[in-house]
């Protein structure tokens, strides 16, 4: 693996290039005040230092509505796919990692979904690590780290005044060779610094008991803590929906005189109609059966069908519970 | 501003008390969370539990979001000819909780009489997003009070920072015009009185000097953040109704999807459905993952009730709400041809 | 979009008509609008009647479906103060409209788009000058482009 | 590229056919637009597919017919929400999407030179019923032991398939048994739960094999006495219902602990269904 350095510089030219190719998306400051992952048209200006936005980069591969079909005539057809490459760059490792996930779901042979497919395909993941992990971070429990290169195409280190930027798949080689004259070649002073932040940052997370998860829920399936634990739970769904793993959706029709279309609609296992059948019959009846498939989900349910845990330790579902409601407390619990 | 420490004390006696004595079935409070700038709700059924309790500057959640839900009668107990009997709940009510604790008792979701309210007249409760803009570049590892009622945080790198209280409370807090609980069975502490009477004016009016189409782009600007998660509803203690309107499918009334259109439907329909019945918590905004004001719709319809109907929600627990009444001479200045 | 541009483009734009859907209350205004149409007395075609039992009937979610379905102005019609077939109906509404039109004008959507008025079975003419006054103000304000939902 | 798996096949609903008294269920007879999608739609009994109106939306229905019976492609509806109360009101001639087949059909390999015993009540019999024509098939027939159908429903009036039960019952290949909660004055055959006739007839569990399908309540007692008449857990066979969208294991409603209903269902042995969270 060759690392290459770019210049603070030499950032702006890089995404020029890259713009050259597609729609660069990178970390702004919205008028709010928060830092989000938004679209670095030329003479934005890019921020650097933040811990993570508010939304992962699921919406770029799983946007919340999506045209699944088109209706004309009373007659269904497919829809036209995107075809214009898109460049991600300051994507944090966690959210970066959630592709594997996504990947497990999604991208499955013989039922491969096109939509996911083809936003995967177009789109770059330039994962910039994390120099400042928050108190909700959890990552190197859940097997990720502050500079997990998972998921990512490149992935960036930030120095002093330089990125250090490793290729992690043929597609990431492909950017730094198409921009080859902006980079040098890595210093070994800078691999050596690197290393150190890296290891700096991973100090700063706590640990959380993740190890045996599965095991330790299935023997915890009837425990009464899914009762108290769920007992403040609003239902609001704020978990899934910023949740970079989350992935349930729901589908439905709009169509006005004969045109319209089937779309799918981001969806939470929070809420009491997602399993509600039309006979009014509920397998998950009330908050405890759905904050514990949420658990389960993730923690068992995933390691037992594709040996990966659906959590990628962002913190995100702890950070903005409107109730304060940590997930860590309970797979410390049970 | 003051310390909440003493009062901390005599909740937790009161709490014991209520709990000891079986007045209550269960009490609903307030304990420490995880993470800084933020409490947890609280249920406790036992006497030996209070220590758990807090108060201080980060009791934000309203706490009556969890009432209708705790008085609901399931299917299949209202079918049984004994139907279990309903709690007595007991639980500590700033300003806001008693304004909405009101409204459900009018509208029949919480009966006054299995109600032990416990008020604490507020000094403004933090907004943890306000409070960690302000410290910008640093993390919080945990946050406390000092002497004076402000915010004392210590940061990764060991620093301590002092946020004035004032500065970081929430922007319902700053309009909010009945600190004092409306309605309580004890109230600990001496009462507070409003800050700033004309802060919701002064917001409203600064939005309304723009023109309609200036007013209508801002308005679309801060939904097209929206993401339709609901947890604006779901964290609002008026928006109890089993049914909701905006759920239904048969028909279905609106998108599910994240289009504009769908999303402004969505806010005007449920704003609407608060008017006169919106306490200005704020539990909506503060929910809000994405930050949007949802309040923006709120504190102008707010304003109209009292305007036109003299009507402040929960603060006239024995009023009639203002749209299950009428006037003969109610205003119909905005009628075509009147 | 600028109101002014959109008036321009309403004006080049010879197609287009002000489409006014008007929710009449079955007791009066319907039977106003129906004494309008036995009368002879003409109005403009651009209106599209929905029947409802009392104005009280109205959610606003009706109002807000219609322009999001491409209306370009909502018109709801009751019984006057007072005559009420169901005594009350049109009382409790009426604050409801009051409290609506604020709120929608507060958002930015002009008072021509969301209008409500009273007609009664014996108003026949004022059924028909409401209907032209609504419909000019729309044509003069052009299509709505507010919370309609392009599919 | 391999066909987007959310793109249903464009049919047309050649037959409605309403199949009881309360005149809430009826049966759709399908033909696919074109003989292309036809022959891509392979599927034995025990399979489902999302059936499809433009701007209503799409619900799964379990297949009622089975592959021997050519082209005729059936779906039993009750009315209940929002997709099925309009395909109540649409007529003969309407087009129709449909997407599958999806899920895992009965285990017709173990079912192979076994005696089955068939226990269906009420509306859940429209994959016995497909189940049952497949046997009955003369290719196929000589592939299975004894076959003893019990079927029941509230009234003779709930009884779905009447033509078909009657041919059935005309047959000396196969033991169908009717039973109804509430007989009427022209009702001749069993009267009481399907669980009593089981019960009384005692088929055996030597080399045999339970197929279930039933309401919550009717599927509780059937598998006791099942297990009473010595069939073990793993010899009893269940279709199960679940509120679902995609139906290809994406949309992660229809879990039961980490199996999904859709793919890796709807078809479980008892034994399976125990070791998963009751959540259904």
């Amino acid at each position: 693996m060759r690392e290459k350095q770019l210049s603070d510089a030499n950032l702006d030219s890089f995404l020029d290039r890259l713009r050259g190719m597609g729609e660069v998306y990178a970390p702004i400051r919205d008028p709010a005040g928060d830092v989000v992952l938004a679209e670095a048209t030329p003479g934005k200006s890019i921020v650097l230092e933040y811990s993570n936005f508010p939304q992962s980069a699921k919406p770029f591969f799983l946007p919340q509505t999506q045209t699944l079909l088109g209706f004309r005539d009373g007659r269904a057809e497919d829809p036209s796919l995107p075809d214009r490459e898109t460049f991600l760059f300051g994507v944090r490792p966690c959210d970066a990692r959630a592709l594997l996930a996504l990947d497990k779901v999604f991208l499955d042979g013989d039922l491969n979904d096109p939509y996911y497919a083809r936003l995967r395909a177009k789109t770059a993941v330039i994962a910039l690590a994390c120099a400042r992990p928050m108190v909700s971070c959890f990552c190197t429990s859940v097997g990720g780290g502050p500079a997990d290169p998972a998921g990512a195409d490149l992935l960036a280190v930030r120095l002093e005044a330089d990125l250090l930027l490793t290729a992690q798949t043929p597609r990431g080689e492909e950017l730094l060779s198409s921009a080859a004259d902006l980079f040098t070649d890595a210093t070994p002073a800078a691999v050596k610094e690197t290393a150190e932040q890296i290891h700096a940052a991973e100090e700063q997370i706590a640990p959380v008991q993740v190890s045996g998860s599965a095991q330790r829920l299935r023997d915890a399936y009837s425990s009464p803590l899914w009762e108290t634990a769920s007992q403040k739970c609003l239902g609001c769904g704020t978990c899934s929906f910023l949740c970079p793993t989350c992935h349930c959706f729901d589908m439905a029709d709009e169509v006005r005189s004969g045109a319209g279309r089937r779309i799918r609609t981001w969806d939470c296992c929070a809420y009491p109609l997602f399993t509600l059948h039309a006979s009014g019959h509920n397998p998950r009846p009330t908050p405890k059966e759905r904050w514990r498939q949420r658990i389960m989900h993730k923690f068992r349910y995933a390691v037992e069908n594709f040996d990966l845990l659906f959590c990628v330790g962002c913190g995100r579902c702890i950070r903005y519970c409107p109730v304060s409601m940590d997930l860590r407390t309970v797979l410390k619990e049970v | 501003m003051m310390t909440s420490h003493p009062i901390e004390m005599r909740l937790r006696e009161t709490a014991e008390a209520l709990l000891r004595d079986r007045k209550v079935n269960l009490f609903l409070g307030y304990e420490k969370a995880p993470l800084p700038f933020r409490t947890a709700p609280l249920f406790i059924t036992a006497a030996e539990e209070v220590e758990r309790l807090v108060w201080n500057p980060f009791c934000t959640l309203n706490l009556a979001v969890y009432l209708p839900r705790l008085f609901a009668i399931s299917a299949g107990a209202r079918k049984a000819k004994a139907p279990p009997p309903l709690p007595t709940v007991g639980m500590v009510v700033k300003g806001c909780d008693a304004r909405s604790v009101a409204v459900l008792i009018q509208e029949h979701q919480a009966p006054r009489e299995k109600l032990v309210l416990v008020g604490v007249a507020c000094q403004g409760m933090v907004d943890r997003r306000k409070a960690e803009r302000a410290l910008d570049a640093h993390e919080a590892l945990g946050a406390g009070e000092d002497m004076q009622g402000n915010v004392h945080v210590v940061a990764e790198d060991g620093t301590e920072i002092i946020l004035p209280r004032e500065e970081i409370i929430t922007d319902a807090c700053l309009e909010c015009r009945s600190p004092t609980p409306s309605i309580h069975d004890m109230l600990l502490g001496a009462p507070v009185e409003a800050k700033d009477t004309g802060a919701a004016r002064r917001r409203t009016s600064e939005f309304e000097s723009k023109p309609f189409d200036g007013r209508w782009a801002h308005f679309q600007e801060a939904l097209s953040k929206c993401i339709r998660c609901n947890a604006c509803r779901a964290a609002c203690p008026m928006c109890y109704c089993k049914d909701c309107l905006l759920d239904q499918t048969r028909p279905r009334w609106v998108g599910a999807g994240a289009d504009i259109s769908d999303v402004t439907f969505y806010h005007l329909t449920r704003a609407f459905h608060l008017a006169g019945r919106c306490t200005g918590c704020g539990a909506c905004a503060r929910a809000c993952p994405m930050g949007i004001d949802t309040r923006l719709l709120m504190r102008k319809l707010s304003l109209e009730v009292e305007a036109l109907y003299g009507y402040r929600p929960g603060e006239m627990i024995d009023a009639t709400p203002p749209l299950s009444a009428f006037s003969m001479d109610d205003s119909q200045a905005f009628l075509t041809e009147p | 979009m600028g109101q002014t541009q959109t008036a321009q483009e309403t004006r080049s734009a010879q197609a287009w008509e002000p489409k006014v859907v008007a929710f009449l209350c079955n007791w009066c205004s319907y039977a106003g609008a129906d004494l309008a149409g036995v009368s002879r007395i003409q109005y403009p075609p651009n209106v599209r009647i929905v029947r409802v039992p009392c104005s009280g009937r109205i959610n606003p979610a009706f109002l807000l479906r219609a322009l999001q379905n491409g209306a370009d102005a909502v018109l709801v019609s009751g019984c006057h103060p007072g005559d009420c077939h169901y005594i009350r109906g049109n009382l409790v509404a009426r604050r409801k409209f009051a409290l609506l039109k604020e709120l929608l004008q507060y958002a930015g959507i002009e008072p021509e788009r969301v209008q409500f008025t009273w007609v009664s079975a014996s108003e026949g003419g004022r059924f028909a000058a409401i209907i032209a006054k609504v419909v000019e103000q729309v044509r003069e304000l052009g299509p709505n482009r507010k919370l309609v939902k392009t599919p | 590229m391999t066909r987007n798996p959310y793109l249903p096949y464009a049919a047309r609903i050649e037959e409605v056919r309403v199949e009881n008294e309360a005149r809430d269920i009826k049966t759709f007879r399908l033909a696919f637009e074109d003989s292309r999608s036809a022959a891509d739609f392979k599927y034995l009994p025990g399979q489902f597919a999302e059936l499809s109106l433009p701007g209503v939306g799409e619900a799964p229905f379990g297949i009622a017919s089975s592959p021997t019976e050519n082209e005729r492609l059936l779906f039993t509806v009750k009315r209940t929400g929002l997709f099925t109360s309009e395909l109540h009101s649409v007529e003969a001639g309407t087009g129709i999407g449909i997407r599958g087949p999806m899920g895992k059909p009965f285990p017709w390999d173990r079912m192979a030179g076994k005696n089955l015993v068939i226990v269906g009540g009420g509306f859940a019999f429209t994959t016995l019923r497909a189940a049952v024509q497949y046997i009955l098939h003369p290719a196929n027939r000589g592939g299975f032991g004894s076959v003893l159908v019990i079927y029941g429903a509230r009234t003779p009036g709930e009884l779905m398939y009447r033509g078909d039960l009657a041919e059935w019952q005309a047959r000396d290949d196969i033991s169908v048994q009717l039973t109804v909660d509430k007989p009427d004055e022209r009702w001749s055959q069993h009267a009481g739960v399907v669980t009593a006739v089981l019960e009384s007839l005692k088929p055996t569990s030597e080399n045999a094999l339970a197929l279930v399908c039933g309401p919550p309540v009717m599927i509780r007692f059937t598998l006791l006495s099942l297990n009473k008449l010595g069939f073990s857990d793993d010899a009893i066979v269940l279709s199960l219902e679940m509120r679902m969208k995609c139906g290809i294991g994406k949309c992660g409603r229809c879990n039961i602990g980490g199996k999904y209903v859709c793919k890796d269902g709807p078809v479980f042995t008892w034994e399976e269904l125990r070791a998963l969270p009751a959540e259904y």
